[in-house]
């Protein structure tokens, strides 16, 4: 099992290098440059002259070639200082620990509400498989799935903020101010969580132990918890695994539209300023935690199948 | 004395899109007390649809009639409630492929300790011997337990041999009355079939329980039966004693069955069995028979009785 | 001399460092003489399939020769092999899955016309097609079917029609009947037996049914943890049996 | 059907199949016959009757610049689903086609190409698309291009995995025996088997792809004014969310039932295919 | 255990996760729950003489106001940070927060008026000097000395890359306690309009610690610094007790100003009460905002414009009459009604008439499509072939119109545009992207017209304008090439000239050949809408600012 980890770190190693390398240069080969999203930030878009730009590219050694200063970067990376965001001209680390709670907290409700509601749902429509609470539980779940997240979220202020006057309807400042965006965020998940727990009860509900279990003629709750839903727990870490991952990417419209200061917004804007430092500090960040998740889960699958043994890579 | 096991007239029939295809027709036979009755049959020819009519372990889509009588007690208007009462406690069953039939994710002790402790009528303090001590034993008296590690092991780090034992010791610790086995030698090889026999010999003699042993091998059917059904297309074609319908079979189908073993020479009778949607009316084994007449066709063969406790279901044998 | 398998083995290696080494066979010498059915006994994990898939060029042998004809086939060039498949056949143990699930019956037993273009046009395949399932006893109407919609023993008549088709020189059995009911086993064995006679086809039959080889086979060798412990004819190895091991899988008949 | 094909198979239970199916159908008519149910010219501004509410004139209501909303979804639904149908098609072709042959050949190649999916799935998509839509002109081909590059990766992944479990299956070592060349596998036996779980994954995309541009246009990417796309007409309405929200409701909700339609295919598929989810006589 | 009871309690769950989802634990909202913070003792008012500009000085109650209430003002533009000395958060803190001051402030008739500096003179062609106010305090109580200013002015020469551009300050040198001698490198008549921007913020020497990283502002402004979190860019100031300045006389304890960057959710803010002060809601929005009785809705125009910049470069613009035509084909005051809402004002001239120097007797280029479609038939742009669209010397025209996303009005007015050009037969295609795109395309001259903003007062001085768009050597006319040598000529003139009424003379002047040019002409002028609470008084609009000040006496009735 060890072997297996360490091969998959230092496949997480390479897929971490591969992918912040790219952005490098991607970002490079983009028109518009850092200096020129500074110097518009300062005048407010009046003029761009050009010897205000230079002074700027000398100041962050924008002028050397690119891989010059890939290579700084790089060296920077390794002992862990990602350098200074030319925007807020501070260190890229403390910006990113400022933001990174906000959508670690605002990622995990979203996650445990879907959870919370498609875990029970999908296991329902399993059991009850081609009625009525199935399909009506698919088509629903579905339909809130289809609609795009950032109407649904301006659908959710106008109701609960505006007219209900329940939750604020932006910024992080009091405690109910998390609920709206992770119920936006929510929305999106609960159709994959319902449709893979389904499938996965599904599989179980079929397979020849059950009808054993019936034939011992337990009883019918630990029957279903502890054959058919143990059984199905593996494919429960894998959704939420899946979900954990898709937040990481897939926050950046609710916290635009909620003003939540979170890693998305971050990254937005990082890339629409050109601010390569704090655009590379959150890349890594953002394909760290995918990959660690996804190592995590897989970790976690092996520790609950017993017949799942890595011995191969 | 009532038999333990009295099956009448049982019919079976599936609803399959949107008509119901007739699978069991009107099967009827018993097992007593300590016995073992062998239901011969080749693939397909339902003796696994009764096996599960009579642990009432068939899908929804099943549609059942007829009687099934356990010591005297109809089970079949039973509510389920009722009826777990009885399943997994007194009539078990051993299914037939092992190495899917065990949960993977749980213990192999824990499953076999299960028949006991998560049933509805399970108390602790009933228990004269714990019931991890129970399984301890049953393991042992199995040949499983090498070196008490048994317990602890999962399904899928045992052998198909020994995931048949361990599903054999869940009939026995609840030491029940009848045992189903399902096609126990099914794909099995040739020195582990010996083994399974042994085991089967041995759970008959020290549980003195009854056993339904469906199968479609003739020679382990010989080694364990004292009694033996034919089954052919759904029905009953030939019931007596294991000597009585091995060694001179009476109805042309089983005699053809013996006679295609490969010790005999594996005589070909030509062609297969109907498939269930267009079943031939009077006796099924009509387009096969060597000795069909004018009446197989016509007339639904009844039941003759050429000697004590051996009874055949064909026109030909009315005249001895 | 057919086939002749010199001092054949098949090493797996596992463990960390590649060091754990596992013999499928180990060191196995047979000779298979012209029209004769040789029998390979032994129980599962004993290296039978492994001598089998060695001979049909599936796997690669670590060390040893295989002689077809006296040329060692194991050193052969991907267009030798094509030429070879057509003399040297294999049915399998279970039947429906020695199909494609999504090609029908027929296209299943079209295709190594279409692949060695045996064929000229379409009506001269279905000729041949039609032709070979009657005399392999597979009825018409099943030819529009799916695999998992006929019956083991009429797919199991598909596979050997196939072979037909090519008229190999060498056909293995893999367990062929393991997997079916004793009535269609005969009729397999029986089929087998014929064409074995017809068109004088060397059989290599693999089981670990001893009743099935004592009634098909000629000569036979026991196999045990990928070694041959025995070999002879059939009824001096079933009435005086030498090693053990064959004494033992005697004694497990019922 | 006279030929039953073992690929498909519909019976009646299955609700979600024939209710996506019959939806989707009816969404492709309308976006094919779009250009004959426009009632006004979808760019056409008049000032005078802005953000005048959904009306027998204008079934939709009409947006800030005057334009009719019912018109603008319905031209805007042939950029929506065009893309759509585009990335969709060119990820499954190209992502099947790596995915088996890194599955089929195995070994070293197997390694090398998963670890590239490996790296591209990790990728942060939002970066990727806004880096590629920057450099490339800001239109509905540069974003189609940027999808496509993220999404066949997902493709590649399940068809990887699906060749992988069919390589060990006793059917191929028979077509090898029966001759059958490499390539021949390939195409004869992998990837019809590969198919129905490919088909499944693709009507599943469709949903997201829509969902996904109209977000991007959300961010500012893809066609931009006054061509109208599903999400760009939604981030218009925005500001007017209070006092005129046909403006955005009517294409979030073009956007949710296209999705919801392909998505029920998707599902509803996904039982037809499962083999072991057919009715059958249980005899043994 | 009957399937039903299972069945039961799975559906309670979800009916309570359902529930769960949406109540949340949200506790009613409604305004902070104020702090209190001990009222100091209100010291001996030192003679108030208008520190804050453009209202009436606050009389000086004897009586220590309760300063109980909070203030919140929401801005458009993300706080990065507060240190000034690297451009950062100079413009929130001076007029939003005011928590920092400059030498010298404006008035609303951009006349120069005394702040930290009491009074200054240009003593030579190059050499100002400034006299400081006595008895200031910085919020550590330390005194403002001259030392102060040098310090905090020669920081922002090394990192603040337009300090050098707009103050053209060399050098400062101390000549005593309260009085500084600044050399500027081009004789220049505006040093101190230009020191009354935010560029001229002064903040003190101990707000870096010792080892010389930045800890937290320390200005002289009449609130002082409280706390900042940056990730959600929220800034919070405390009442400064011994502010030099005296009791403005209002109860506001704290100002915490938030960044809110997407005006719908600014505008939501406001409705739902979270905000006090806010700028720029969406146009959309403003009849709601009117009616709502708890909110007061003010416009006004700003001294920044929307300008059309026509790429002389591309042949068919080089003739007059064509850029003349196409100014004379823009209905504006359609756009302005129907568009923006009656938020910003149609020009008369180049600039708007409220500054002092705006000269508006020129031709507007009103509305005339006749005119506009006369002057191209006589540029030789007509519609040969008969297609409906003008065709220059033969092949087909489509112009390119570019703008950029980050003013909310540009798509809005860009798309008019387009369809206004359509009536008079010009084709035309819209791009409406990022304003790093826009600055790529026109580098690589990849458009026709491209319609921008500009902030006349950025600057505050006469000269500004001009040289931002019409001096020859300015980026924007180098880059399509534009020179007019008259109006170069007029700009450094009215740069250097001491005099106010002849440097406005000669600014004029320039205006009026701009005009004629037609390359840089203003179409719009940018409005800007204030959405206050009701309770919010003693609020008033300045143009002579680069967003907008927040008076010291803003106060909140109960």
């Amino acid at each position: 099992m060890l072997k297996y980890i360490v091969k998959r770190l230092l496949v997480m190693l390479l897929v971490l290098w591969a992918v912040s390398t790219m952005t490098y240069f991607m970002v490079h080969v983009t028109p518009g440059d850092a200096a020129t999203a500074i110097v518009f930030n300062l005048t407010g878009g009046t003029n761009m002259d050009e010897e205000l730009i230079e002074r700027i590219n000398k100041r962050f050694d924008l002028d050397k070639p690119v891989y010059v200063q890939y290579f700084n970067w790089l060296l920077g990376v390794f002992r862990m200082d990602f350098g200074i965001s030319y925007r807020y001209n501070m260190p890229v680390m403390d910006m990113i620990k400022a933001r990174l709670p906000n959508t670690a907290r605002l990622g995990l409700t979203a996650v445990f509400l879907s959870a919370l509601i498609g875990i029970p749902l999908g296991v329902l429509s399993a059991l009850r498989q081609n009625r009525l609470l199935d399909h009506t539980s698919r088509v629903a779940t579905l339909f809130i799935g289809s609609v795009p997240g950032f109407l649904s979220g301006l659908v959710l202020i106008i109701i609960f903020s505006l007219k209900l006057k329940w939750f604020p309807t932006s910024g992080m400042k009091t405690a109910g101010s998390i609920v709206l965006p992770a119920v936006t965020l929510a929305l999106g998940m609960v159709a994959t969580t319902t449709r893979m727990m389904r499938t996965g009860m599904l599989d179980v509900l079929r397979q020849d132990f059950m009808v054993v279990a019936k034939a011992k003629g337990i009883r019918r709750s630990s029957m279903l918890v502890s054959h058919a839903f143990r059984n199905a727990l593996p494919s429960i870490v894998t959704v939420i695994g899946l979900q954990i991952g898709h937040i990481l990417g897939g926050s950046v419209l609710v916290e635009t539209i909620f003003a939540w200061p979170g890693l998305g917004s971050l990254l937005n804007d990082a890339v629409s300023n050109r601010d390569t430092p704090m655009l590379e500090g959150c890349v890594i960040l953002i394909t760290f935690g995918y990959t660690a998740i996804n190592l995590l889960v897989d970790v976690v699958y092996a520790w609950l199948d017993p017949r799942v043994k890595y011995t191969e890579g | 004395m009532e038999p333990v096991l009295r099956i009448d007239d049982l019919c079976v029939g599936f609803h399959v899109r949107d008509r119901v295809v007739n699978i069991i027709n009107h099967v009827s036979l018993h097992i007593g007390e300590n016995e073992v009755l062998g239901l011969i049959g080749e693939t397909g020819c339902g003796k696994s649809v009764t096996g599960s009519a009579v642990l009432r372990l068939l899908p929804d889509n099943a549609v059942v009639a007829g009687q099934i009588d356990y010591r005297g007690k109809a089970l079949l208007p039973m509510s389920e409630h009722e009826f777990n009462r009885l399943r997994g406690a007194k009539i078990v069953s051993v299914p037939q492929s092992p190495s899917t039939s065990l949960n993977p994710m749980m213990t192999v002790g824990m499953q076999v300790e299960e028949c006991l402790t998560r049933r509805p009528d399970y108390s602790k303090k009933a228990q004269q011997v714990p019931v991890r001590e129970r399984v301890q034993q049953i393991f042992e008296r199995l040949r499983l337990n090498e070196r008490g590690k048994i317990f602890r092991k999962y399904p899928c780090e045992l052998s198909g041999g020994m995931c048949q034992r361990v599903l054999i010791s869940m009939g026995a610790i609840t030491n029940a009355d009848l045992i189903v086995v399902d096609e126990p030698t099914k794909a099995v090889d040739w020195i582990l079939r010996a083994g399974v026999v042994d085991v089967l010999r041995k759970m008959k003699e020290d549980y003195r329980c009854a056993m339904m042993m469906i199968t479609h091998d003739i020679g382990v059917a010989r080694a364990l039966s004292n009694r033996i059904a034919v089954m052919y297309a759904g029905e009953i074609v030939e019931t007596g004693t294991a000597g009585q319908v091995l060694d001179h079979p009476q109805h042309p189908y089983t005699a053809d069955l013996i006679s295609a073993l490969p010790e005999n020479g594996f005589h070909v009778t030509e062609g297969f069995m109907p498939s269930f949607e267009e079943m031939p009316a009077a006796c099924r084994y009509q387009d096969r028979c060597a000795h069909c007449v004018e009446a197989c066709r016509s007339g639904k063969p009844e039941m003759h009785e050429t000697e004590p406790g051996h009874f055949v279901y064909c026109h030909r044998c009315r005249g001895e | 001399m057919l086939l002749e398998l010199r001092n054949v083995t098949k090493t797996y290696w596992s463990g960390v460092m590649r060091n754990k080494a596992f013999h499928a066979v180990k060191d196995v010498n047979l000779e298979i003489g012209e029209r004769e059915i040789f029998g390979i006994i032994g129980e599962s994990g004993s290296g039978k399939t492994t001598t089998c898939k060695i001979i049909m060029g599936l796997l690669k042998p670590t060390s040893g020769a295989v002689l077809y004809q006296g040329e060692d086939i194991t050193k052969l060039g991907k267009a030798k092999w094509h030429e070879l498949r057509k003399s040297i056949q294999m049915i399998f143990q279970h039947p429906q899955m020695t199909f494609n699930p999504r090609s029908t019956v027929y296209s299943a037993c079209a295709e190594p016309i279409r692949i060695y273009k045996l064929a000229k046009d379409a009506d001269e395949e279905r000729e041949m097609v039609l032709g070979i399932l009657d005399r392999v006893g597979v009825s018409r109407d099943q030819l529009e079917k799916y695999p998992h919609e006929i019956s083991g023993g009429q797919a199991q008549r598909l596979s050997i029609a196939r072979t037909l088709l090519l008229k190999p020189s060498l056909l293995i059995c893999d367990e062929p009947t393991s997997m079916l009911d004793i009535s269609v086993q005969a009729q397999i064995l029986s089929l087998l037996k014929e064409i074995h006679g017809k068109e004088n086809l060397t059989l290599l039959y693999i089981s670990h049914n001893l009743d099935v080889v004592a009634a098909i086979c000629d000569r036979i060798a026991v196999m045990k943890d990928g070694e041959i412990v025995e070999m002879g004819n059939t009824d001096e190895v079933f009435s005086s049996p030498k090693h053990d091991y064959t004494k033992r899988l005697l004694s497990a008949r019922i | 059907m006279k030929k039953r094909s073992a690929l498909f198979h519909i019976n009646r239970k299955n609700v979600l199949l024939i209710l996506g199916l019959t939806l989707s159908a009816l969404i492709l008519l309308i976006t094919i016959f779009s250009p004959l149910l426009e009632t006004h010219n979808p760019t056409k501004m008049n000032l005078p009757n802005k953000l005048k509410a959904p009306s027998s004139e204008n079934y939709f209501g009409t947006d800030a610049l005057g334009r009719d909303v019912y018109s603008r979804i319905l031209e805007g639904s042939r950029v929506s689903l065009g893309t759509a149908f585009v990335v969709v098609i060119f990820s499954a072709i190209l992502g099947t086609a790596i995915g088996l042959f890194s599955g089929f050949i195995g070994g070293r190649t197997d390694m090398v190409c998963m670890r590239i999916v490996d790296i591209f799935l990790a990728f942060p998509t939002i970066v990727f698309v806004l880096a590629m839509t920057t450099f490339l002109p800001t239109n509905q081909l540069s974003l189609i291009l940027a999808i496509c590059c993220i999404n066949w990766v997902r493709y590649a992944r399940i068809a990887r995995g699906e060749a992988v479990i069919i390589r060990n299956v006793e059917y191929i070592e028979a077509a090898t025996a029966i001759g059958n060349s490499k390539t021949g596998i390939l195409f004869r036996y992998f990837l019809p088997n590969t198919v129905s779980k490919i088909l499944i994954m693709m009507s599943m995309d469709i949903g997201s792809i829509i969902l996904y541009c109209a977000s991007l246009s959300f961010l500012g990417l893809g066609t931009q004014p006054p061509s109208p796309a599903w999400g760009t007409m939604i981030n218009e309405g925005r500001d007017y969310i209070r006092n005129a929200p046909w403006i955005s409701i009517a294409p979030g909700i073009a956007v949710a039932v296209t999705a919801l339609s392909f998505n029920m295919i998707g599902d509803g598929l996904r039982d037809a295919l499962d083999p072991r989810m057919r009715e059958s006589i249980q005899t043994e | 255990m009957k399937k039903k009871t299972i069945v039961r309690i799975l559906t309670v769950l979800l009916a309570l996760a359902l529930f769960a989802g949406c109540a949340g634990t949200g506790e009613t909202t409604g305004t902070e729950p104020p702090k209190t913070n001990t009222p100091a003792p209100a010291n001996t008012a030192a003679p108030t003489n208008a520190p804050a500009p453009a209202n009436t000085p606050a009389p000086a109650e004897a009586k220590p106001a309760a300063r109980d209430k909070v203030l919140r003002i929401a801005i458009t533009s993300v706080l990065t940070g507060l240190d000034v000395t690297h451009g950062q958060g100079s413009t929130q803190m001076l007029e939003q927060a005011n928590m920092l001051e400059t030498l010298t402030v404006l008035d609303k008739n951009f006349n120069v008026l005394p702040c930290l500096a009491t009074e200054w003179k240009r003593t030579g062609e190059k050499t100002w000097e400034f006299r400081l106010r006595e008895g200031v305090l910085f919020h550590d109580g330390t005194p403002l000395t001259a030392d102060a200013v040098k310090w905090c002015l020669d920081e922002k020469s090394k990192y603040v890359d337009t300090y050098a551009a707009y103050t053209q300050i060399e050098s400062i040198d101390v000549i005593d306690d309260l009085t500084l001698r600044f050399n500027t490198s081009e004789p220049t008549s505006e040093l101190a309009n230009v020191l009354a921007s935010q560029i001229g913020t002064i903040m003190a020497p101990t707000s870096f610690k010792a080892d010389g990283t930045f800890d937290k502002p320390i200005g002289t402004g009449c609130y002082m610094y409280d706390s900042f979190d940056v990730s959600a860019s929220i800034l919070t100031a405390v009442f400064f007790d011994q502010y030099w300045g005296g009791d403005p006389g209002t109860s506001v304890g704290k100002r915490v100003v938030v960044s809110i960057p997407d005006a719908s959710t600014r505008s939501l803010a406001a409705i739902n009460g979270e905000v006090d002060i806010m700028m720029d809601a969406p146009f959309s929005e403003l009849a709601n905002l009117e009616q709502d009785t708890n909110l007061s809705v003010s416009k006004f125009t700003t001294t920044r414009t929307y300008y059309l910049e026509q790429n002389i470069r591309k042949e068919y613009l080089q003739d007059v009459r064509v850029r003349r035509a196409l100014l004379y084909a823009i209905d504006r005051q359609t756009i302005l009604d129907s568009l923006l809402m009656g938020v910003g004002g149609v020009p008369q001239g180049i600039l708007d008439a409220s500054m002092p120097w705006a000269n508006t007797d020129v031709d507007p280029y009103a509305y005339d499509p006749a005119k506009a479609m006369q002057l191209l038939d006589e540029a030789g742009i007509k519609d040969s072939d008969g297609d409906g669209w003008r065709e220059y010397n033969g092949e087909n025209l489509e112009l390119v119109l570019i703008t950029m996303t980050f003013r909310p009005g540009c798509p809005l007015i860009l798309q008019a545009m387009q369809q206004y050009y359509e009536e008079i037969g010009l084709k035309s295609v819209t791009k409406i992207v990022e304003y790093s795109t826009v600055t790529q395309m026109r580098n690589d001259n990849e458009y026709d017209l491209n319609l921008s903003s500009a902030s006349a007062t950025y600057v505050p001085t006469a000269s500004y304008y001009l040289s931002s768009l019409y001096w020859s050597e300015g980026s924007n006319a180098q880059t399509i090439g534009y020179k007019n040598e008259k109006l170069d000529e007029l700009y450094l003139e009215c740069l250097a000239e001491d005099d106010l009424q002849k440097k406005y003379a000669l600014a004029k002047e320039a205006q009026a050949l701009a005009q004629e040019d037609a390359v840089f002409t203003t179409v719009m002028l940018y409005g800007a809408v204030f959405i206050n609470s009701a309770k919010v008084t003693g609020f008033d609009y300045s143009p002579a600012v680069h967003d907008f000040i927040v008076p010291n006496s803003t106060d909140l009735m109960d």
